[in-house]
């Protein structure tokens, strides 16, 4: 469905580009859902935005790489070149509901201009399929709200209404970059269960990105580790929750809170991620890895399968014999 | 300010030629006002009806003017009285306006009849103001200042203001109170040190405002007195001969223009270098 | 919104009574005094005495206010002492002039700032962006009787384009009149045209970075339908405030221009009115200013209200 | 409450003046709420956005003027009292790392500030040794006293902040939210720190958080606000597995566990969040609330003891 | 709604063609002239000033009128004689005369007139002061009587400015010393008040009843011919403007164009210079009543000693053909002419200055210098002078200030030491402001008293000239005040107008080509 090959973004000039996203690479099935789960600045957000043809301008670009949606190469393409060229079936949702909805336009109109665009509806049907929209989302009276101005609505119901947009969009791949970071845990967990459900009824594959392990526990079938701009460690959700084999990984689970309640002290990672463009030719980890050896610092660690559909980035991966 | 905060000052002038070359012009300002008198060919006051109204020549390189003066001194020593009258209107501007706009940021009661009254003045258009005042105070250096002034008072006091209400709410402000701290700790310790960037934007501005102000306002003959050499008044004495003499009033007017010019770049500059966004550009969010 | 409106226009009412205490008050400190203007350098004391007391200047000053607002609330502002004729229709007669230069400029200001604006921010970053922004800084610097000087020079003088000065009304020689104004209009748009064509840019861009800019490009429409539908209206909600500002502002812009241009305008009446010391006049002309701007703010006010949704309306 | 309490909360109320359209709406933050901290003790207050959680902490700094009810450090009322002294013994730690040091002083003059405002220090040698102390006293090196707060990441300004309000060391630390705007790593080495201090200095702790995860960590009792007041109160433990009212039981359930084998999606509902402008008349979770009688439409529920171990519920229905 | 939009089109389609149409309906004559200001009331007997006469004297006339050489003709007067030794004055009056309102004008009129110019008017102390009577004896005749004779009389009430203008009886008896109001601009002249819009322009329209002379046209005097229907006074108080309104056709004609611009306009195709042929002169007031000018003749003389004239003229008028560095108070070629005291014009002797400033013990305290930037040419030639006194030792400090505030201050003693401004030609000495004693500056020393009261009783011409050499002489012992010098101011006109007049902007007479 989705595959996104050796994604490079670069800020700063040519002949000097800093990577912020270096060489990330996923595949995404039909109706899988795919956590790409990181701490801030690891280029989480970056690479959903280059996926989806979003970057913003000026600013970081594609250096190298290529994504592809259904085998064909979207890479450079803005959301309406690929709709022009027949490719348009890929939609996003972003963190703030809050600023994501235009403040001075009709939640109607602003669901029938994606409508407008995917299904070539103008007038009236546009407005009935904006309202069937609103349905799909369990939005209260959707034919009252879609005259309703965003800030009439309540976060979650936001949400709701960027979820119908991207819908209006017949995505068969939907991006959700932190869609419930802003929103309280009781609403948190509406969303959620809706993306889920639209995701199985609908037939559609999601990349879901989150810093939050515990969302990424409770929603994606296969999970993406960033850090330092580089996927570490995808699997199977119940394999990387089970054994993770990266260090990273053990380290970030280790040191939740509520997976450790009522401990003396939390495990922790020492140290800091490094900045971008501090990389040397070492793991990106090993100023802060525990185990980490003396050819960690020198040379890139090896890509490799630990098991069936569990990759790590790492020389010396954690063993898989303990199941946590 | 230490090095570091010194580099991240001049970073947006660096980054832009023009800055730079606003930056420059005012540099030259500066310099031709300090040293005018070396500078400056010949006296300014010096009359030679002889020569009067020549054009630019190998000995006066701007003319002379209906005195037969030479205009390249005359434009030179105008230089002080464009700063004179920049840095007091700034001055005047800052000196009102920041103790008022704090205040009435900290002290609603009294920032509610403050900022009424700066309402009442902003409803008079700023050259009004300025006629109104110089007509009751009489037409003089300090009064063009005041009169000026009094209109940027206005503006900057509701910057300040805004400022200081935002600032008001800053978690470090709060801290600080939450610690206990009074009124003129605030002020001194947290609010003023963080007006000074927003205050140095705006000082520019104001600057450059103020030299297009008081070349009206000596134009109408209404600013400084007409004996001192000001851009203003070269204009102001030279419009008869526009068609006679264009050169009179093209250097004059280019000093202004090249003044106002640079201050607006140089604000611009700063402004950016103050703008969150220019430096998140360089820094990705999560 | 009605409520809101009765609100807003109290507050209006009393900035407009404190201006008026302000007006009347700097009027009488001023130096100088009318009766030398009008009875010449040959006037004698008893005749000076006599005008005087005849125009109620020797009155207590209060006294004098509360006359004159009193008449003011009956819509008379008094008599011009040079005129010998109504305040009233002394500025009426300035009104024209003002009203249509101050038009005619705010449609330059429009044509030229708007659009423009709009391009340097659509090609943020070009040379073409930039070659702009930097044209429209310079031309916020420069001063407009300046402009106004070499336009006059240029056009009227050298080419004979259009008339030098003066404006005959347009209900006297038809609109073709209007080419009296097409020169003063240029010079006083043009620093006017430069600061709203920053503004426009300024809040394109600043639009343009908002989330759901980024949200109307991720569901496929074309660029220019996010322009339009997107970024132009949520950046022209600022401009418009921005309008009002500089119309009301040109009122007391036009004081240079007029000038220059000989027109006969309020501008001008204000200054020459300073001159002469003709106090009923300087108070009626500010006074009417002043409510003008009073009144196009609350205007814009009340009009950005209803353009922005987020202030509910009830 | 209790004799030996070091903060005793006294029906506090507090409300707003906001202004929407024109008109002004009174919006009760904190709706009567009574708490009190023992030496020593951490108390969670845990509540969703917008609950009055920050504003119960923020009147006890002194930030916010109640309108009625009290508050009491060590016996001695402060509500409306000079509070100078009483400013060194209750600190408060707040949420933005980044917004909560000045950006144009160093990280000594702000670490240094309740002692500069209160002249607690005497030299400035004294000053400069209290500072790196202090600076070591939280994990950073004393040299970053002379660095200003954008040369520091997230969790280093945290610590700094962290620093700041146990110089001179108080009685009380009030944390809004210290680790929320953290990275999880990160967010570890600051809980960790804050329980390392807790103990060092004998601190008690009233902790700000809506994430139950955090609060289970730190604090000894938790309590529940809902709408400006407390629906549940009792030991950590306590709430954490066996919660009563209605709403910590849905708070609770609603934690993305990080376990894929425990997934709740879809199996639990959670209503509407409420709207500050239309409180209900009655119990202000009843519009939510699946157990909801009669009753809970038109009578709020008080505060009342149920249990042993100090659990106080406010609900008809349990 | 779409339906209202189109009747508001065709209502603005409407009102568009109107406008057009009326553009093209204008085929009346119409000449359009460029005054320097906005004038103040056009009661011409109580203003001096120069805006209001030049409009004021094509509505109202006088009984007599100057000829080019500045001589009374006869206007409305028929003829007069003095009897008594000159202390009664007979006028006859011209019949049959109109005023704009239909009613003849009868010796009532005139009566009526005069006493109001005796007790208000800006020039009519200087003669009504010693009047006994005024009174109509007979219809066209008019008599009035005075305690003493005087020799200027017919010139001082020949010209308009501040002047007796001849008001119908009602208006003078009722207006009293307030300004008559525009209902009452109604006078004899070939041209009758239609409208003044205030900032816009005073418009006066032919007068169809108007009764001429019949003597030529010569100066102001003789037969006054309307031949434009209309005439527009637009004020423009910038002279670029004015300059360039004439080259782009705006303007017929434009008053007060500065001297630098006379050789290029002389030169100039698109208009027509005309320089006047009375000159105007720039005084300097020493104040005679207070400060440290008061009484020091010496101080005074070391002043005018540092001075080159010359050069303040050169700057202040430009070109050479508009001024004269002429010491007479009264130009060459008029009777008043006179080389007493010139020497001590324009020496320019910063050495003698210096020594006389020493005997008059003078230390270099300031001498305050009013000055107006209204009028260019005051503050040019105070510049050049300041400029001049400083090279010579004498500290003078400007102290410059708008035209109405230095009217209010030359009248308080204590404000000021000099003040500057300007003379415009007259035909008689006693009309020179410097020989009131009330005139600020104040001027009053027992010479001059005496030698001012030979001038006024005395009717002989001879004698009264020998009088005049005295005063002049006077003048330059005492320094009241100090001639810049003779200035010819000009204007200038479409090259389509002829029949300008030299005496001033006047446009009876005038054609088009």
């Amino acid at each position: 469905m989705l595959s996104v090959r050796d994604l490079t973004v670069s800020l700063g000039p040519e002949t000097a580009p800093v990577d912020i996203v270096a060489g990330v690479s996923f595949e995404l099935g039909k109706g899988e859902i795919l956590g790409l789960v990181g701490e801030s600045g690891c280029g989480k957000s970056m690479t959903s935005l280059a996926v989806m043809g979003l970057l913003p301008q000026p600013g970081p670009r594609i250096r190298a790489g290529r994504v592809l949606l259904e085998g064909c190469d979207v890479t450079q393409l803005q959301p309406w070149q690929r709709v022009v060229a027949g490719h348009g079936r890929m939609a996003m949702i972003f963190q703030e509901p809050m600023t994501s909805l235009n403040p001075v336009r009709r939640i109607g109109d602003q669901i029938a201009e994606a409508v407008r665009v995917h299904d070539r509806l103008s007038g009236p049907p546009a407005i009935d399929r904006a309202r069937e929209l609103l349905e799909q989302v369990r939005m209260p009276d959707p034919a009252m709200q879609l005259s309703a101005y965003p800030h009439q609505l309540s976060g979650g119901q936001r949400q709701r209404v960027m979820i119908a947009i991207a819908l209006a969009c017949r995505p068969q791949v939907l991006i959700a970059d932190e869609p419930t970071t802003a929103l309280d845990v009781t609403i948190q967990v509406q969303v959620l269960g809706l993306l889920r459900e639209l995701c199985n009824r609908l037939d559609m594959a999601m990349l879901f990105i989150t810093h939050d392990m515990g969302v990424i526990a409770q929603l994606a079938d296969r999970v993406s580790v960033m850090y330092a701009g580089r996927i570490v460690e995808t699997a199977g959700v119940e394999a990387l929750f089970g054994r993770p084999r990266h260090h990273y990984t053990r380290g970030l689970m280790d040191c939740m809170p509520s997976r450790n309640s009522g401990a003396r002290r939390l495990p922790t990672i020492a140290g800091q991620p490094p900045a971008p463009g501090t990389v040397g030719a070492g793991c990106v980890f090993a100023s802060r890895c525990a185990a980490v050896r003396e050819t960690c610092r020198t040379a890139a660690p090896p890509r490799a399968e630990v098991s069936q559909g569990h990759d790590v980035l790492c020389a010396f991966p954690l063993d898989g014999g303990e199941p946590r | 300010m230490s090095r570091d905060g010194a580099i991240l000052w001049l970073k947006p002038f660096i980054a832009r030629p023009i800055a730079l070359l606003g930056l420059g012009i005012l540099l030259g300002t500066i310099l031709a006002a300090t040293f005018a008198p070396w500078l400056a060919p010949y006296d300014p006051y010096a009359i030679d009806p002889s020569i009067r109204l020549t054009p630019p020549n190998a000995l006066h390189w701007f003319g002379t003017d209906q005195f037969g003066r030479d205009t390249l001194s005359r434009v030179i020593h105008s230089a002080r009285m464009a700063l004179l009258i920049g840095s007091g209107v700034v001055m005047f501007a800052l000196a009102t306006g920041v103790p008022i706009g704090v205040l009435s940021a900290l002290f609603p009661r009294l920032g509610h009849l403050l900022m009424r009254m700066v309402d009442v003045l902003m409803a008079f258009p700023s050259l009004l103001l300025a006629l109104g005042l110089i007509v009751v105070l009489g037409p003089s250096v300090a009064n063009a200042i005041l009169a000026i002034g009094l209109g940027y008072m206005t503006t900057t006091t509701r910057i300040v203001y805004g400022l200081t209400l935002r600032l008001r709410m800053e978690t470090y402000v709060e801290a600080s109170r939450s610690m206990g701290a009074g009124t003129a700790w605030l002020i001194g310790k947290h609010i003023l040190p963080n007006l000074v960037s927003p205050l140095l934007v705006q000082a520019s501005f104001v600057f450059a405002f103020a030299q297009l102000g008081a070349a009206s306002l000596d134009f109408l003959g209404l600013g400084a007195p007409p004996e001192i050499p000001s851009w203003g008044n070269m204009l102001a004495e030279s419009r008869t001969f526009i068609t006679r003499a264009p050169w009179l009033l093209f250097f004059p007017g280019m000093m202004i223009v090249a003044t106002a010019f640079s201050l607006n770049l140089v604000g611009d500059a700063l402004r950016d270098r103050l703008d969150p966004r220019f430096r998140q550009l360089f820094s990705e969010k999560g | 919104m009605w409520s809101y409106a009765l609100k807003r226009a109290g507050t209006t009412a009393v900035t407009l009574l404190a201006a008026s205490i302000i007006i009347f008050a700097f009027i009488h400190i001023v130096p100088g005094d009318p009766i030398y203007v009008l009875l010449g350098d040959t006037a004698t004391p008893d005749q000076i005495d006599a005008l005087r007391h005849q125009l109620g200047l020797d009155q207590p000053i209060i006294l004098q206010y509360l006359t004159w607002i009193g008449h003011v609330l009956e819509g008379n502002l008094g008599r011009s002492i040079f005129f010998q004729a109504p305040v009233l229709s002394v500025i009426a007669d300035g009104a024209e002039t003002s009203a249509l230069l101050a038009t005619m400029t705010m449609i330059w200001v429009t044509l030229i700032g708007v659009p423009i604006g709009m391009i340097a921010a659509v090609r943020h970053g070009t040379w073409l962006d930039q070659g702009l922004s930097g044209a429209a800084m310079l031309m916020a610097s420069i001063p407009t009787f300046w402009v106004g000087l070499y336009l006059i020079l240029i056009f009227a003088a050298w080419l004979g384009w259009f008339p030098s000065s003066g404006y005959p009304s347009i209900f006297e020689g038809g609109l073709v009149n209007l080419r009296y104004l097409v020169l003063p209009s240029l010079a006083l748009a043009a620093p006017n045209a430069a600061l709203i064509l920053r503004l426009t840019r300024a809040s394109m861009l600043d639009v343009s970075r908002e989330d759901y800019v980024r949200t109307a490009r991720a569901k496929g429409i074309r660029p220019w339908q996010v322009v339009v539908r997107h970024i132009l209206r949520n950046a022209l909600l600022a401009v418009v405030s921005a309008f009002g500002f500089t119309f009301a502002a040109l009122l007391s812009e036009a004081v240079v221009t007029e000038t220059v241009f000989a027109l006969p305008g309020i501008g001008r009446l204000v200054v020459q009115s300073i001159l002469r010391r003709d106090y009923p006049v300087i108070q009626g002309v500010i006074l009417v200013i002043v409510v003008v701007y009073l009144l196009i703010n609350l205007i814009v006010d009340l009009s950005y209200r209803l353009l922005d949704p987020r202030v509910e309306l009830q | 409450m209790n004799g030996n309490a070091v903060l005793d909360v006294r029906d506090l109320k507090v409300s707003f003046s906001v202004r929407r359209a024109g008109r002004k709406y009174q919006v009760r933050a904190v709706d009567g709420v009574s708490l009190s901290l023992a030496e020593g003790e951490v108390l969670g207050i845990v509540g969703e956005s917008g609950c009055g959680k920050t504003t119960v902490g923020r009147s006890i700094v002194g930030l916010v003027r109640p309108d009625s009810g009290t508050i009491s450090f060590k016996g001695t009322d402060m509500t409306g009292a000079s509070l100078r002294d009483m400013r060194l013994n209750i600190r408060m730690v707040f949420q933005d790392p980044y917004a909560s040091l000045n950006p144009r002083r160093t990280i000594g003059d702000s670490v240094a500030e309740a002692g500069d405002i209160n002249g607690f220090f005497t030299s400035r040698a004294g000053r400069s040794a209290a500072i790196a102390a202090t600076l070591t006293a939280v994990g950073l090196d004393p040299s970053f006293a002379a660095r200003y707060p954008y040369e520091l990441s997230g969790g280093q300004r945290q610590r700094a902040g962290i620093a700041r309000t146990i110089l001179p060391s108080p009685s009380i630390v009030i944390a809004d939210e210290p680790v929320s705007a953290l990275d999880v790593s990160v967010q570890a080495q600051v809980l960790n720190l804050m329980m390392d201090l807790r103990e060092q200095l004998r601190l008690s702790m009233l902790f700000i958080s809506h994430d139950l995860g955090v609060i289970g960590q730190i604090s000894n009792r938790v309590a529940v606000m809902y709408m400006g007041r407390i629906v549940e109160q009792a030991a950590t433990r306590t709430v954490l597995d066996d919660p009563r009212h209605p709403y910590t039981r849905s708070l609770v359930a609603a934690i993305p566990k990080p376990d894929p084998s425990k997934r709740i999606l879809g199996a639990i509902e959670t209503g509407e969040p409420p709207s500050l402008f239309k409180r209900p008349r009655g119990c202000a979770y009843a519009p939510r609330c699946p157990i909801a009688s009669d009753r809970c439409q038109v009578d709020v529920p008080e505060l009342r003891s149920a249990g042993t171990d100090g659990r106080a519920i406010a609900c008809h229905n349990v | 709604m779409r339906c209202d939009l189109s009747v508001l089109m065709r209502g603005a389609v409407g009102i568009a063609t109107a406008l057009f149409l009326n553009a093209q309906a204008s085929a009346a004559t119409l000449l359009r002239e460029a005054t320097i200001g906005e004038p103040p009331p056009l009661d011409v007997m109580l203003t001096t000033a120069d805006v209001a006469s030049v409009i004021g004297r094509h509505i109202f006339e006088t009984l007599y009128a100057l000829d080019s050489t500045y001589t009374p003709r006869p206007m409305l007067a028929e003829s007069d004689r003095e009897e008594d030794g000159g202390k009664t004055i007979v006028i006859k009056l011209r019949e049959g005369v109109p005023f704009h309102n239909g009613k003849e004008m009868t010796a009532k009129d005139v009566a009526a007139s005069l006493t109001r110019w005796g007790n208000f008017g800006a020039r009519g102390k200087l003669l009504m002061a010693a009047a006994t009577s005024v009174e109509a004896t007979g219809k066209y005749e008019v008599t009035l009587k005075l305690s003493a004779p005087n020799g200027a009389w017919k010139n001082l009430i020949a010209d308009v400015n501040g002047g007796l203008a001849i008001y119908p009886e009602e208006i003078a008896a009722n207006a009293g010393n307030r300004p008559i109001e525009q209902k009452d601009y109604i006078g004899t002249g070939p041209y009758k008040f239609v409208e003044w819009r205030p900032n816009r322009y005073v418009e006066v329209e032919k007068f169809d009843g108007y009764k001429p002379v019949k003597e030529k046209g010569d100066g102001f005097a003789g037969a006054r011919v309307a031949i434009f229907d209309k005439i527009r006074f637009i004020p423009v108080p910038d002279v670029g403007t004015r300059v360039s309104g004439v080259q782009a056709g705006d303007y017929d004609y434009a008053e007060m164009i500065s001297g630098d611009l006379y050789e290029s306009l002389s030169k100039d195709q698109s208009v027509q210079v005309q320089r006047t042929n009375a000159p105007i002169f720039g005084l300097f007031f020493m104040n005679s009543k207070q400060g440290i000018l008061k009484d020091n003749y010496k101080l005074r003389r070391a002043i005018q000693t540092a001075l080159d004239k010359s050069q303040a003229l050169r700057v202040a008028f430009g070109a050479k053909d508009l001024w004269n560095a002429e010491g007479s108070i009264f130009p060459k070629g008029t009777p008043w002419y006179s080389a007493e005291g010139v020497s001590g014009y324009s020496p320019r002797d910063p050495k003698k200055a210096k020594e006389l400033a020493k005997e008059a013990d003078y230390t270099g305290t300031p001498i305050r210098l009013l000055v107006s930037t209204n009028y260019q040419a005051h503050y040019d030639e105070a510049s050049v002078f300041t400029r001049q006194l400083a090279d010579a030792g004498i500290n003078v400090q400007m102290m410059v200030v708008d035209w109405a505030t230095l009217l209010k201050m030359r009248g308080q003693p204590e404000q000021w030491d000099i003040f500057v401004t300007h003379h415009s030609f007259s035909p008689d000495p006693l009309l020179l402001t410097f020989l009131n004693a009330s005139y600020p500056g104040w001027w009053d020393s027992p010479e001059i008293s005496s030698l001012r009261a030979e001038l006024i009783k005395s009717t002989d011409p001879t004698a009264r000239k020998s009088t005049w050499d005295k005063i002049q002489s006077l003048i330059y012992d005492q320094v009241p005040v100090m001639k810049v010098g003779d200035a010819y101011t000009y204007d200038i006109a479409s090259p389509k107008l002829k029949g300008l007049n030299p005496n001033g902007p006047v446009f009876w007479n005038v054609s088009t080509k």
